[in-house]
């Protein structure tokens, strides 16, 4: 019925419509919001695993908006690289929307439109961002992004709104660095097109302002995602945001973040400037090293599970930072490998850290306590993500950090090698201390019953259980089948020449 | 040549323990319909591995492959002799196990027995898994499950020492598969593009040296269920567990997957012949000889019964290695043999500890004086068991020690044929009394009344089971043995 | 000299504006001061945009008679470049969008903290850390208040 | 461009924006941010960039400045003199100013020179949109035809931006709890309250709103011709209802707009740009390619349809904005309670 062809645009235009559909029907009718925000999330997912399909079956899709031709119009491009982004976006956000009902409903009563809709234009942000092929259009949407991210996170706990402050004034930053950035290739190129720049760059590589415009990309693309030191915004707003925020926000946005500087590396600038002209990779790594171990040791110093697993985030984005600047075929394959399976590993995290929170009311270690006996199946799902962040086969987590390990042996760099097992270590030690609370420790004895029988903290609700059990057994199947997905897809998305 | 046949049955015999862990699950109100499932479990995984025996000794190698997971790497199972006889020993003792252990929960009313019969099941495949493995990557995949599903079971009674137990148990077995065999397996994959087990090794001509010397420690260190000194501390921790737990996997399943990987590692991935051209075991040949003598003599100081065990686990697991790591045709198969051997005995052992503890409630050894006249079939089956790992005729324990004897002389390292020997009469030094007590101590000191009052006999008879048993290999041991000989010959070409 | 000067004023300038800026993002202790800083830092990049898409001798980017003299070959080098203009559009846009969301979280902050000081607030939420902390509740409101 | 009122007009802007951070009075820094953006409109008209002009004087000196007074009305202008334990933050912020300077300075030597006819953002994709718009659109005002057509999906974005940006404020300020936050009015519609009762003010306001109001609709309508478009129209037409409420009182205003008839507007605003954006994708070609519209629009070619489309999109980008920034500065002026304003 839809013509094909049409696929790249609907990925983005069902929810972007569906926003403002829904914001519209939430002014009468409250109840329908949830409805249309799934259908959407369903609908782009659709759309996403059809363009995935005709990439691997066709090759890479443009997409010219409004019928102009690039550089002059904006252009979609859907390649093997974006199209698995997408289909992870999409799939990661369904799966958090189904969840987030229960926990919107208890935490935000009353403002299930405006949530719904700020939801679907943060996944319209991110969408867009993967999928577009101008520099610009880019920009636009990491704002739409960040704005709803900064409104989706300040309406948490009390120290949320502080946190979203923070996070607005470096993301600011961030984000203006990348528009400057972009600025110092227009105004060397006079393009904005992502191709057209690509064809033109490689006679101003020697160029100041276009190693300036480099720098400035990269920094602003490493401040959204909390790129070791530029993290101190991400763990206070991850950890005080709603429930259903932060299971949508920290699976996504420092992945998104990841494919930018990727996209840019090696479609924008060609990999020969990136590693070759530019001597900066082992610089790079060794801030990935910072990242992964500084991460690692600030989640131990945690006694908030939440807070436990932002940092955690921050220790994660320089395992993929780290593999991509090893410069070579099979740290990229990890670090692509890893963008997805991070974001799933991370969303199973944080929805069983949501459903753990709707039950028990709290995200402190003293919550856990007993969690084994009372919530059997979260518990399970939840040990699943855990022995996917530690890395054990076969959880994705194992996979993607085999290529990152045997990339940096390929590439010598033994440092990095040694970082990733130190982080699998900590991550062993800070989830069994958490599985250790949860199995041996007796829950709290609990007085009030007053208000009625609050004595026994049950098993979620079916909707918060289901995308949770999904994405458990979606991170061993994404284990399983690794092989296929490397070889099907990831190797057509690490750029030629390396 | 052998030929190579492919075949589901080794998957089957994989996932028959862990697709019965549903019904487990489902039944777990109705205690005898659980139990039901499990042995028919155990019995239909007895018959598929069975079932194996025969072509396996006819010479073909049954093969698997499930699914590649990375470029040149997957999980795939290879049944060959030395599999096979693993296979075999772990799914005989785990319908001994699983009697026993109805006999054990039951009789001491424990709580979360699903939970225990669930994990159980998923432990012994994986235990499987580690035995069919093809290639290193399938190993390492159903040896960190076996961490995983035994935490639950050591940590089983869930107080605070149970707590610092599994924490010991977890921050060893994990810490060092993760800290030592993933690089050493990424490592050798990196240097050979494969990770599968071949007769002949796949290492040779791709490293020498110190990282040769490293990789090798990296292994036989990192495989730290194998327990060799200073890796071994998990293991009398680990003692807390309800004893079919300390039975099955702390005398079996878990140790052995430990020795076994280490024995598949050092014939599959380095190969005999690179070793010894390398001269590289006589650093594993050490370690693991220091391991013998010091753990006989920490066992000896022992009071607590299954502590002392433990210890004389630790030492006979070194056995094992140093069976592999003589690389003499013998030294290998009385090693190979020794996984056999020893497990028939040392089960028996801690089956007669669970027992007393079942009957008695007593753990130490010291106040076990004159319970022989009390519990005459297990002290008996105690005897017997003793003297398999003690390495006495007419047990199965004194083939493979025989054949290791005859391994250190075919491999010219007397020292080594006098730490065997000085072990054994450790291992009498430190059994012997035991026994003599609860038989021969005066009857004034002794704490039991002379009645005849055994413990269940869901206890009783899975003992007397595995202790004839050891009597019977001394008689008969040909299947293990023409596994055993058929896995050297293999090995040695 | 002046030739030099003239070629790069803006920039230099725009580098300038940038710095106040970011300056006063990062070091102001006032959070309306900080958030005044990010509108100076954003329209410094309008600058730096504008700035490229002047031409010298070129006008204002709407064609001139443009209906009813057809076949009027338009001259590029007339009108100046209208892209950067466009993104700048967009630009200023996004900042006051940014700017509104700002001022709403300053506002909720003051009411929540009753201050607009970085530093005092920093200390009311130790307060309140260190308030639960001591009377062992757990930090179970999640549902606001 | 006479560069000496350049040189002139970019000194004012350093002044001002040092003055804007240094002074210890947040009105005072409004007033000077206020003045800061004024000089910026100045420039771009300078530099030739009239639409940008245009819009930074509605949006950066008007609404800007209009949040800014809100904000303080509602919390405080006091700052304080000596805040506690800065060296931190003063050291990191001197040393990223310093490192971005030093950075941004090392490239501008590589710039084309300024306002250079050959620089390649003149040379490359530019002369397109120079040479196309008439014979592509048959819009003369190129940045109408840039921003609506050849890169109409941004502005579709842009006008989600401030779409978001306003919903961002409802959901931040828009109290949770013993309240919905969509009521159908927000506020009894009760009689005007008599705040400062300055007739000269009301008088001239009243006067005035018809003529701004109809001058909005002007700067949308001929936003092909001249300067303007759904942004800047949008912009004033939300200001004239500022405006109204600054001289009467917030009553005025949200007797009119409530919250629920602003979201209305604002998301049909979006629906219709974004909804023809559809129909071209219902029609059978691209998403926004508005030359497919020719099938449906009468009397017109390919060429016009796009002329129209734009018409339509900016009205809808129009909406959305009015509707917003009214949004936008109730919610701030009130502290999302609508009771009383400025």
């Amino acid at each position: 019925m839809i013509n094909p062809e049409q696929y790249p645009i609907l990925i983005v235009i069902v929810p972007f419509l569906s926003a403002f559909f829904l914001s519209i029907t939430g002014c009468f009718k409250r109840s329908l919001c949830r409805p249309i925000a799934l259908l959407a999330l369903f609908g782009a997912a659709a759309a996403a695993v059809g363009s995935l399909h005709r990439v691997i079956t066709t090759g890479i899709i443009h997409y010219r908006l409004g019928g102009w031709p690039p550089p002059f119009g904006i252009e979609y491009v859907i390649d093997h690289l974006n199209g698995l982004v997408l289909v992870v976006i999409t799939l990661v956000a369904l799966l958090a929307a189904i969840f987030s009902g229960k926990s919107v409903e208890r935490e935000l009563p009353g403002k299930e439109p405006l949530f719904y809709a700020l939801f679907l234009l943060l996944v319209v942000g991110l969408l867009g961002m993967t999928i577009t092929g101008d520099a610009f259009n880019l920009y636009v949407l990491l704002e739409i992004s960040s704005l709803t991210a900064y409104a989706l996170i300040a309406i948490g706990q009390d120290r949320a709104i502080h946190a979203s402050f923070n996070y607005l004034i470096i993301g600011t930053i961030g984000a203006s660095f990348y528009l400057l950035g972009v600025g110092h290739l227009y105004i060397m190129t006079g393009s904005l097109n992502m191709a057209d720049l690509a064809s033109i760059l490689p006679q101003l590589y020697g160029s100041k302002a276009i190693l300036t415009a480099f720098l400035l990309i990269l920094i602003g693309v490493w401040t959204k995602m909390a790129f070791f030191p530029l993290h101190t915004w991400l763990p206070n707003s991850y950890t005080y945001a709603p429930t259903a925020t932060s299971c949508l926000v920290a699976p996504l946005m420092t992945k998104v973040a990841v494919y930018i500087m990727i996209r840019m590396m090696f479609s924008v600038f060609t990999p020969a400037y990136v590693f070759h002209h530019l001597a900066m990779a082992p610089v790079v790594i060794w801030m990935a090293i910072a990242a992964i171990v500084g991460g690692s040791l600030l989640a131990l110093s945690q006694r908030d599970f939440k807070k436990m697993l932002t940092y955690l985030i921050v220790a994660e984005v320089g395992y993929m930072v780290g593999g991509i600047w090893l410069a070579n075929r099979l740290g990229i394959t990890g670090a692509i490998l890893h963008i997805v399976n991070d974001a799933f590993m991370t969303l199973c995290l944080f929805l069983a850290a949501g459903t753990i929170i709707h039950r028990t009311g709290g995200h402190h270690f003293d919550n856990l306590k007993g969690l084994f006996h009372q919530m059997p199946l979260t518990m399970t799902a939840f040990t699943i993500g855990a022995l996917s962040m530690i890395g054990v086969p076969p959880t994705a987590g194992f996979f993607s950090k085999w290529y990152l390990i045997l990339g940096s042996i390929q590439a010598g760099r033994y440092e990095f090698v040694a970082a990733l097992l130190f982080s699998s270590l900590v991550n062993a030690v800070l989830f069994f201390r958490l599985l250790e609370i949860s199995y041996f420790e007796k829950p709290p004895h609990q007085e009030n019953t007053a208000h009625g029988p609050v004595s026994m903290v049950a098993e979620a609700p079916l909707t918060m259980l289901v995308p949770l059990l999904v994405s458990a057994i979606t991170l061993i199947v994404l284990g399983i089948y690794s092989g296929e997905l490397v070889t099907k897809i990831i190797q057509f998305a690490v750029p030629a020449g390396i | 040549m052998t030929d190579t046949v492919t075949s589901i049955i080794p998957l089957l015999a994989v996932l028959v323990s862990l697709a019965a862990v549903v019904p487990i699950l489902l039944s777990r109100k109705r205690p005898n319909l659980r139990e039901g499932w499990t042995f028919a479990a155990g019995l239909t995984k007895l018959g598929l591995v069975y079932a194996m025996v025969g072509p396996v000794l006819s010479g073909k190698v049954l093969t698997y492959r499930l699914v590649e997971v990375m470029p040149g790497i997957s999980v795939a199972f290879r049944v060959d002799a030395m599999g096979l006889l693993f296979a075999l020993v772990a799914s005989i003792l785990w319908l001994a196990t699983t009697a026993y252990a109805i006999g054990y929960m039951r009789g001491l009313n424990e709580h979360s027995q699903t939970r225990f019969f669930s994990f159980f099941a998923v432990a012994l495949s994986a235990t499987i898994g580690v035995a069919f493995a093809a290639n290193l990557f399938t190993l390492y995949l159903f040896y960190e499950m076996l961490s995983l599903a035994t935490y639950p079971l050591v940590t089983h009674h869930q107080d605070q020492e149970a707590r610092m137990s599994g924490r010991k148990y977890l921050t060893y077995i994990l810490g060092t598969s993760i800290g030592l065999v993933l690089p050493a397996m990424i490592i050798t994959y990196h240097l050979t593009g494969t990770l599968e087990f071949s007769p002949g090794g796949i290492l040779a001509g791709h490293v020498s040296g110190p990282l040769l010397t490293m990789l090798i420690l990296m292994f036989v260190l990192g495989f730290a269920k194998a327990a060799i000194m200073p890796m071994h501390g998990w293991l009398p921790a680990a003692m807390v567990a309800p004893t079919p737990v300390s039975a099955l996997l702390h005398a079996v399943a878990v140790v052995k997957v430990g020795a076994f990987s280490i024995f598949r590692v050092m014939t599959g991935i380095f190969g005999t012949g690179f070793l010894l051209s390398q001269h590289q075991n006589q650093l594993i040949i050490i370690l693991a000889a220091v391991t013998v003598i010091t753990a006989s003599l920490i066992a000896l100081t022992q009071d607590g019964l299954k502590r002392r065990l433990a210890f004389s686990t630790i030492g006979q697991l070194s056995y094992i290695i140093l069976g592999a790591a003589l690389l003499s045709p013998k030294g290998m198969l009385g090693g190979l043999l020794h996984i056999a051997m020893h497990a028939f005995g040392k089960i028996t052992l801690f089956f007669c500890a669970g027992a007393i503890f079942v009957a008695t409630g007593k753990k130490n050894i010291s106040e076990m004086a004159g319970i022989g006249r009390r519990m005459p079939i297990t002290m008996i089956a105690f005897l017997i068991g003793a003297m398999s790992v003690i390495g006495l005729p007419p047990t199965g324990g004194f083939i493979s020690k025989w054949y290791l004897v005859l391994g250190t002389l075919e491999a010219d390292q007397p020292l080594m044929l006098a730490v065997l020997l000085g072990s054994s009469l450790l291992n009498a030094a430190y059994f012997m009394p035991v026994f003599y007590r609860a038989f021969f101590c005066p009857p004034e000191e002794s704490g039991f009344a002379d009645r005849f009052n055994e413990a269940p006999v869901w206890c009783v008879a899975p003992l007397v089971f595995s202790s004839l048993m050891s009597l019977g290999l001394f008689f008969y041991p040909q299947p293990f043995f023409n596994l055993a000989r058929l896995a050297v010959q293999a090995f040695t070409g | 000299m002046l030739e030099f000067i003239l070629a790069k004023y803006n920039y230099w300038i725009y580098i300038l504006i940038m710095m106040i800026g970011l300056y006063a993002m990062l070091a102001k202790n006032n959070l309306i001061k900080k958030i005044i800083g990010m509108g100076i830092f954003q329209t410094a990049i309008i600058i730096f945009y504008v700035s490229a898409g002047a031409k010298r001798g070129g006008t204002i980017p709407i064609i001139e008679h443009a209906h009813g003299a057809e076949g009027n070959a338009v001259d590029v080098l007339h009108y100046i470049n209208p892209l950067p203009h466009v993104l700048m559009l967009t630009a200023i846009v996004v900042s006051v969008g940014t700017l509104g969301v700002a001022l709403a979280l300053a506002l909720r902050i003051y009411g929540r903290y009753n201050s607009l000081e970085e530093d005092e607030i920093l200390d009311r939420i130790d307060q309140d850390e260190t308030a639960t902390e001591t009377t062992g509740a757990l930090p179970t409101t999640m549902i606001q208040s | 461009m006479i560069w000496q009122i350049d040189l002139l007009i970019l000194t004012l802007i350093v002044i001002c924006g040092f003055c804007t951070i240094v002074v210890k009075d947040l009105l005072g820094a409004a007033v000077i941010f206020g003045a800061y953006s004024f000089l910026m409109c100045l420039l771009w008209t300078e530099m030739g960039a009239v639409d940008v002009a245009f819009t930074e004087a509605s949006v950066g000196a008007g609404v800007s400045t209009v949040l800014f007074f809100a904000a303080v009305h509602r919390t405080t202008r006091h700052v304080k003199m000596k805040p506690s334990g800065r060296l931190m933050g003063k050291t990191i912020g001197l040393a990223a100013a310093g490192l971005m300077g030093c950075v941004l300075l090392y490239a501008t030597t590589d710039f084309p020179s300024w306002a250079d006819p050959n620089s390649p953002a003149s040379t490359h994709v530019s002369p397109r949109y120079i040479t196309g718009t008439i014979p592509d659109t048959s819009v003369p005002n190129m940045v109408t035809s840039v921003l609506a057509d050849y890169r109409g999906f941004d502005t579709m974005f842009e006008t989600a931006v401030i779409l978001t940006a306003g919903l961002a404020v409802l959901i931040i300020l828009g109290q949770t709890g013993n309240r919905s936050p969509l009521p159908i009015s927000r506020l009894p519609q009760g009689p005007i309250t008599q705040g400062y009762d300055d007739t000269i003010i009301r008088f001239i306001t009243r006067i005035m709103t018809p003529f701004l109001q109809l001058f909005a609709l002007y700067v949308i309508a001929h936003g092909h011709h001249s300067p303007g478009g759904g942004f800047q129209g949008g912009v004033i037409l939300g200001a004239t209802f500022i405006l109204m409420s600054i001289s009467y009182d917030l009553r005025m205003v949200t007797n009119r707009f409530n919250e629920r008839t602003n979201l209305l507007l604002a998301n049909t605003g979006l629906l219709i740009y974004s909804g023809i954006g559809a129909l071209c994708l219902i029609l059978g070609a691209n998403f926004l390619d508005y030359s497919a519209l020719a099938k449906i629009l009468p009397g017109t070619t390919t060429i016009t349809a796009r002329s129209e489309a734009m018409l339509g999109v900016e009205i809808g980008v129009a909406l959305a904005v009015m509707a917003i920034v009214i949004l936008i500065y109730n919610n701030l002026v009130s502290n999302g309670t609508y009771e009383n304003g400025l």
